[in-house]
């Protein structure tokens, strides 16, 4: 069964380490901060100025002036700062956010990404992306194996336009767990009672598949 | 003895010398923290075919949006102009420009501007549409791409409290832009919460040294919400 | 659960990793806001041939000038190197080597290598012995020289407050290139006067966030006066 | 007569205008602080992070932790801020500073100002002034006529290692104010008593005399 979307983020969590600064971006990535391993700490980073950031408000606590950057109302945690956006993007250019998770339309097998902009519709802008792809250190990507039309979107060469170069470390899709270098795709886990058949046939891309393919670990 | 008064009474003196064709940087993040009573008095004005620089465009009746209706904006300098059906349709028929900046580049080089910084390199956006045209250079193996400073004839910025000298100190996620955006304004405008008594602010706590901004006006915000989120209740 | 504690209770682990050649950036202005406590610590550990990025050298027998007794330090980089007879010795025999930068420079190259910034342009030193090799450009009619970040194996910092997770407040002046230095070490280690709880620092009002900081140390400090000027008395 | 060092400050201090933003160099400059005009208002800006410098503090009051870029003891007035190096330059080089009073060792008709070394001798470092001469809008230079060896410091060439080019519009010596345009020296005023011959003799870069030249008038 290939996963649905919290489960693609319960996967992406064991990823994360104890006093890890996390930026999580819009959609799937989101989704992360509801799994943080209960033994682990990690700070979340909004890139509109928020190291620390909590959950949605209450009805009585909404404050149109603590926003994340996905403009939702927010609060701060205990611990928090508030900065403005060239600080914020310092820390992110710098390489003082520890991990990184996004979404995307294409990755390929040189750890491009492609996530931004779909040519002759409308082009709504990167934001962040492509400073959080050009900063972070350990950077995940979250999306679906194939679109909806059945195509895969792990290619060999993305045929969007770039959001990032060579900088994409995982994949988690729905199928499977994925690590690229040296210039391909490497098998890691397989989503429980997903085939490595059904995998290798939805990846476009080189890819490597070690003789043993684990199923991953979701509870 | 009235030189760092930077106090202002009205709308009209406050955006007093903007006329058409100039460059205008706002502060605000999406609808949090934007001026919005500059906006109003720039749509006031109807100055036109100007150059704004802002992270977002507002949505369609809020925020800068409210100058595209009557066609007051020639130009978007923005990382990301979503949330906005009459941007979308101005944009595709080519009536606007936009120049899309990735979002750390663009706090960047707004800072820039303000620190006399005419260029800078950064890692952002090689390799993409974002660097056709600019100078790549590589420092210890890794290439990065030549971005310039923006600077603008105006900047309007939002802030919580002001005191007389025009030193300021934002309010939570408000800041955002703000602060670059007050360094780079030949005249740099503010719309304040609360205008304080000079001494009331702690000199360390103070996020804009008042050397930056040219005026200040008190106001009320109406601060409305793009996405509310609420806890789920349990 | 004690991933964002940043306290440590010993110079011993305040230091721990530094190793002779490194690069050591630290805080300070004159011997205001100097961690005190962290110099000893490396006159201590007789960690040999570093290169120290600081603004100023301390003085003979204090600051940063008491590494020079030891000849700990091959190189320095700053902007004003006076108020130092060992100093003056070292470098005119040659023993030491240094690189003079302009004070703005310097506090922008720290910045820049924290930011992930390679380099950036000023017309700083454009024309003077300070632009010797560096690649000069023209922007708007004026010219500019190229001048590149710096970031430090570690970054020793003196701050006035922090939390247990490192976010840091500074006590005036004593603030300085201390900001900067926090952003730019690989390992950036903070000696400060009072180790306060989360939550007592408002978030706004955190100079620097404690995604910067590696280890935090409370200390007691001399503070040193170089010049004591008086009002006359009236 | 030629000025003594306080009423050269006197002078210069003439030039400041109500509202000013201003930085005071080392010696003759930091005395113009003590005699901006009774009618108008001016903020000094000091470069290691204070905006508002008051006087010097009482026995009681003196801070460690409360200096100027003197490395003296200082107050912080109603209205002071304090920041960051990087955030102190940013003002200086970013062309916020109004106004800048500084020493030289010499200056010449093109407006290049040398200032910081001596080559032979050990060298200090320029501290700010590269970014102060590189910054300000509008710059006074402060300095004897000539050295004490009677050689003239108003050159056609600096000969010492420039700490800036094209950057100085005026020049307040102990016998003459002078601007500086058009690749040349324009003598504006004379010290009280001191003759246009004299300053013509002591200048060594092309001096435009006007037919009349006026004293200075000082208190």
């Amino acid at each position: 069964m290939s996963l649905n979307r919290e489960q693609i983020a319960m996967r992406v969590a064991q990823e994360l380490k104890d006093g890890d600064y996390v930026n999580l971006g819009i959609g799937i990535p989101t989704l992360v901060a509801s799994f943080v391993p209960k033994d682990i700490e990690v700070m979340l980073q909004s890139e509109n100025g928020l190291l620390g950031m909590g959950p949605y408000p209450t009805k009585e606590n909404v404050d149109a002036d603590m926003i994340n950057a996905g403009k939702e109302t927010v609060t701060a945690i205990t611990g928090a700062s508030i900065f403005s956006s060239s600080q914020s993007f310092a820390m992110i250019r710098g390489g003082h956010v520890d991990f990184t998770v996004l979404g995307a339309f294409e990755v390929d097998q040189n750890g491009n990404i492609a996530s931004y902009m779909i040519p002759r519709k409308l082009v709504k802008g990167m934001g962040g992306a492509m400073d959080l792809v050009a900063g972070a250190k350990n950077i995940i990507v979250t999306m679906t194996h194939a679109n909806k039309h059945g195509h895969s979107k792990l290619l060999s060469k993305c045929t969007l336009p770039l959001t990032g170069v060579d900088c994409i470390n995982k994949v988690v899709t729905d199928l499977a767990v994925i690590e690229i270098k040296d210039g391909a795709f490497h098998l890691l886990e397989r989503a429980p009672g997903v085939s490595v058949e059904e995998i290798i046939e939805k990846t476009d891309g080189k890819l490597i598949v070690p003789d043993d393919v684990p199923e991953m670990k979701i509870d | 003895m009235s030189g760092f008064n930077k106090i202002v009474s009205s709308y009209d003196e406050a955006m007093a010398g903007l006329t058409d064709n100039m460059t205008v940087i706002a502060g605000g993040f999406g609808l949090c923290g934007i001026p919005e009573g500059l906006i109003a008095q720039i749509k006031k004005m109807q100055t036109k075919q100007l150059t704004f620089v802002s992270n977002n465009c507002g949505v369609d009746d809020f925020g800068l949006g409210i100058l595209l209706q009557g066609k007051q904006i020639k130009k978007m300098i923005s990382s990301y102009v979503g949330e906005n059906a009459e941007f979308e349709r101005q944009y595709l028929s080519g009536e606007l420009e936009v120049e899309l900046t990735p979002q750390g580049t663009l706090a960047e080089k707004i800072r820039a501007g303000g620190a006399g910084i005419p260029a800078f390199y950064t890692a952002t956006g090689y390799g993409t549409p974002v660097a056709e045209g600019k100078e790549v250079k590589e420092f210890n193996g890794r290439k990065y791409i030549l971005e310039e400073a923006i600077t603008g004839d105006f900047a309007i910025v939002r802030a919580w409290k002001s005191d007389r000298m025009g030193n300021l100190v934002y309010r939570d996620t408000a800041m955002n832009f703000n602060p670059e955006a007050a360094t780079a304004g030949k005249i740099t405008v503010v719309e304040v919460e609360e205008i304080v008594e000079n001494g009331e602010l702690k000199p360390t706590e103070i996020h804009t040294p008042g050397i930056y901004v040219n005026r200040v006006i008190q106001a009320t915000f109406e601060k409305r919400i793009e996405r509310l989120t609420l806890a789920k209740e349990g």
